[in-house]
């Protein structure tokens, strides 16, 4: 398990600068102001002047959480293949698409699995990254949730899932349906074990992901400004050719349909995560520390 | 071809509302329908290649034939004594979903079912087989209610998908579906699906977890349609079949990629011009395993279910000397 | 249990004439028509003219749906105590409201209770009479009722109830709104036993009975004609101040919100109820004879 | 008195309306609700009798008083870090019952309440403590979300009832109140009920199936209304007074009649005038029927649980010389 530490699946939480930081101002689409970018990063990407949501990928969601230099790369050592050897009409094949999208986001794969703590208190964490073909779900994405789970017995911690996510794959057809139904058999093991699976859904969490393990949380949370359904808006107004309600889909329609526990703000999402968590306290492994160390132990045994 | 038979049953409904029925509501649904089925309708496929195999465009043209037999025809052919069961308890009765109970070779079981209309009134009816949440939650009242008794529970699938709509969302159909899928893990009774027409993505799959997944021939099983896959990804609706091809919907395909079990063959032509056939042949295989899985106890039956989905994906390992 | 033979319990389903019996014809309230009474009871109590239901007594709904001469009374030779010392504002104290019903049914009691076979199989029935107080349950039906589920597990008889209650009987206070409670904790048994509860709701199933045991059925069949509800009309009518829909908890209103399996005729409840329990047959008692014979002896025992 | 209240709350909203808010369908309803209640209210009662005893009637008012400690007060002094759940997935969340998680004398308990509202616009949004199904069906998801972790249930009552109106209806009230009383004869924690105010009818006893059912010393529990009864029993609404009496709705009859467990003092005039005395005595006896309750294996905790409910009700026994 030593290729935990290899740079292909580390998530580098703490590097100081980033790819896109070329310029040190950035103007925000909400409010057209000039925002510092250091200062918009260190407010969980939060625009300071307006308040308006910037993007999150997966390792800032993941540095946003977690007690600092808690989090530890869990992810089995796979990447997709191409079962139905699926090529768009432009020409460019499913193993390129994947290719392309490693070499944007530097990650393997669409979701990051990770054990870490949060206000002390062991988690599971399986966060999703919408640069990532549209956070869309796979085979890959469906095993790491299965392996996250099974961590998460393992370790008596909590299981949270960061949904960012078009739905499924299509580029591996039915066996992306497929990861519906893999997902959900494995949740029944958390229940089992009486430990905690709190599902966090955001901007957008819809199609099959919504309809299968991040509508299964025992514990879900809207982060504001989710969008949350299962079809998508273009494809009911045409079917129904209706306008549909402003607020559709949205996390306050969402909250007002009994689909989730709470909305959330960014900035409160871990103090949160934290309130909850610790009204589960007994159920999970007293001491994150050493539930780690005995993790790190079995790794390189 | 299908939007000819829509044209024809709007002109059937307009005939009726002449009597004196009120179906303007109806008839301007079914109007909508058909100009969103126009817009995504492609143009006649190529002929039959030479080969034996059908095409798989050829297939999904099958698995809509307005003529194929439907949920109750199985239920009809194959079961004695139908009981049907409605309503979900808590919202409504969704006749896109057919439910009950229903003696199979001697043995009562629990029958859940899409369903689509023979024609425009009774596609009104049953929306087209495209069920709301509350069908989703009658099903799953139901089978529990078989569970209670020990009825193993038969599925049959026809579907283009949950219905996508504004009253759908309102009442989670996506959480709905997800309920299914995990509720029909721990059902401690046998469960075989068969996908009979179109196994149309989350809204097929809340049916279809099953210890065996059986396939008709010439249906088809998929994440999303042809024409839906043809617009998102090749940003054109009419190049559906190619997208048909590029998904591997067909039964052949799925057997090949272990996500069912057994495929159901049909006469040359479809199950529409020989239904006595495909039905027989369905009996058949259903009898089959069945047999073999009332045979299994409990707790082995819910573990093999478990493990035959754990396994479903294909990925590829990384050996480690490759990593940097 | 030799009183099961008494005059006070028992129903007797073969007398040849009635009370009201005065005269041989009767004018149908809805068409208005001249109907020959004999012909009306003949036709299951529906208008041979004009299809109108009228009302059935618990011992006619009893009649009609049972093979002929298998039912025998069950009931516990209990009848209505008055623990609240109730009296209406008339001055009628609540044991005379209990005589003067028994006196106008010939009943003990708003429910009967008894072992029938319909179409061969084994039942234990529990028929309430809307005649006796509306129907209401208190303390006695909520025994009764689960007198029937004790006896349907002894049995392995399919328990089957039909109601006609406004609910509640106000005059034993909160003893009755604890029958809900009461009822609905004796249907589990059945559930273990593996034994089928079908409810059969007829004009009215409401308010504390539809709330509890009446909506617990494994199959849930309405009578054509059933008023099903909670809350009745006036009160929110009067609460909502707003006119109620047409259809407002009629059967087609129960049907279409979910609430039942189906809608039958009255005259086909026998051969409804008869498709349902072969379809369960396997589970029930193999000889329905048999059954009847042993409980006949341990009954004298 | 509650009516005064409810005008109060009226111009309130009047005057929240006049800064800008359009509250105009708000203030429909709740003047129709006035108008309901003027119909339904009685005269003033006579002044207590010189027993210590409270009259029955003025219990019933004091249940009803509007600065009486309601269940987030409740909540807000019982536990701690008390985490709020909301909706029942299927279609919405109901205002008009509170539940969550939180931590009793360090452990972690599910708390469900029935909340009415302080003003005029929390009324609105708690519908005046009535739930709807899907505050029902909220409260059930909750309490089998604790059963899964071991969390004990706590219940506080305080509601009318039920809420009397179509969508209700329309929405299956009654399946839903007769599902949570079933289901909490099921739940594998232990449950403790208190009436703490209005213990109205079947939207009541939905949440109160207890392993132990306590009881506040001026709360009421009753299968109607005094009104209600009055209207119907008396054909005189206003007549409520008496009805109350005659249908032994506090909590020393109820005692007396074995339907509750345990009556919780209050100060002289009412849990309102002294809450931090009222809280105290009911953390005191929570804690002590938790302890006791926690100690039981599940079954035998469900067992007597089933058996509490078996044995309520009287009847006479007929004893056989008399039968003819
Ligand atoms: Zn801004
Ligand atoms: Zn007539």
């Amino acid at each position: 398990m030593a290729i935990f530490g290899k740079k292909y699946f580390k998530v580098e939480l703490d590097r100081p600068e980033r790819k896109d930081d070329e310029t040190l101002w950035m103007k925000c689409k909400a409010c057209g102001e000039l925002v510092f970018k250091k200062r918009v990063r260190e407010n969980n990407n939060i625009c300071p002047k307006c308040g308006e949501y910037f993007f999150l990928t997966a390792p800032e969601r993941i540095e946003l959480l977690v007690d600092p230099g808690s989090f530890e790369d869990i992810s089995r050592p796979i990447i997709a293949a191409d079962p139905l050897q699926f090529t768009d009409e432009d020409g460019s094949a499913y193993p390129e698409k994947i290719k392309k999208a490693q070499e944007e986001t530097g990650l393997a794969n669409e979701i990051i699995i990770g054990q870490a703590r949060i206000g002390g208190y062991p988690v599971i964490l399986a966060v999703m990254d919408f640069r990532f073909i549209g956070g869309s779900m796979g085979s890959v994405m469906g095993e790491q949730i299965c392996q996250a789970i099974r961590h998460a017995v393992k370790e008596r911690a909590a299981f949270v899932l960061i949904s960012a996510t078009g739905g499924a794959r299509m580029q591996e057809g039915i066996l992306s349906l497929m990861q519906m139904a893999k997902t959900a058999s494995a949740r029944k093991m958390l229940a089992e074990a009486k430990l905690p699976f709190i599902s966090i859904m955001t901007y957008p969490t819809t199609a099959g992901v919504e309809a299968s393990i991040a509508s299964l949380g025992d514990i879900t949370l809207a982060e504001k400004g989710a969008l949350i359904g299962f079809t998508g808006r273009r494809v009911i107004k045409q079917t129904i050719r209706q306008d549909l309600p402003e607020d559709f889909q949205t996390d306050r329609f969402a909250f007002e349909h009994g689909m989730v526990d709470n909305l959330v703000k960014r900035e409160q999402l871990r103090d949160e995560l934290i309130r909850v968590l610790s009204l589960f306290a007994p159920l999970l492994t007293q001491s994150p520390a050493v539930a780690i160390e005995a993790h790190k132990k079995e790794a390189i045994v | 071809m299908i939007y000819e038979e829509l044209q024809r049953q709007i002109e059937q409904l307009r005939i009726l509302s002449r009597n004196g029925l009120d179906l303007s509501e109806e008839i301007a649904q079914l109007e909508a329908k058909l100009a969103a089925l126009k817009r995504q309708t492609v143009a006649p496929a190529p002929s039959p290649s030479p080969a034996t195999e059908l095409d798989d465009w050829e297939r999904v043209k099958l698995a809509r034939h307005p003529k194929r037999p439907y949920t109750l025809d199985y239920i009809k052919s194959l079961t004695e004594d139908f009981y049907e069961l409605h309503g979900d308890r808590l919202y409504g009765d969704d006749a896109a979903i057919v439910t009950g109970l229903a003696r199979f070779e001697g043995q009562t079981v629990v029958i859940v079912g899409t369903q689509k209309g023979r024609d425009a009134t009774e596609n009104v009816k049953r929306n087209f087989g495209m069920p709301h949440p509350e069908g989703y939650r009658k099903a799953l009242r139901v089978m529990k209610l078989g569970e209670r008794f020990g009825f193993p529970v038969i599925t049959l699938i026809d579907t283009p998908g949950a219905y996508p709509g504004v009253g759908a969302e309102e009442r989670n159909i996506g959480g709905a579906l997800a309920q299914n899928i995990y509720e029909l893990f721990h059902l401690k009774v046998p469960v075989i699906a068969t996908i009979i027409g179109e196994g149309g993505s989350g809204g097929a799959i809340a049916l279809a977890v099953g210890d065996r997944v059986l396939m008709l021939e010439n249906a088809i099983y998929s994440v999303i349609t042809p024409e839906g896959c043809a617009a998102i990804l090749f940003r054109d609706a009419t190049k559906a079949p190619e997208a048909a091809r590029a998904l591997r919907l067909t039964a052949p395909h799925l057997l090949r990629l272990g996500v069912i079990d057994e495929v159901i063959p049909e006469p040359p032509g479809g199950a529409h011009l020989e239904p006595e056939m495909t039905l027989g042949t369905l009996k058949e295989a259903l009898q089959r395993h069945l047999c073999e899985l009332l045979a299994l106890p409990v707790e082995l039956l819910l573990r093999q279910r478990r493990e035959k989905f754990q396994k479903m994906g294909v990925y590829e390992e990384i050996p480690e000397s490759s990593l940097s």
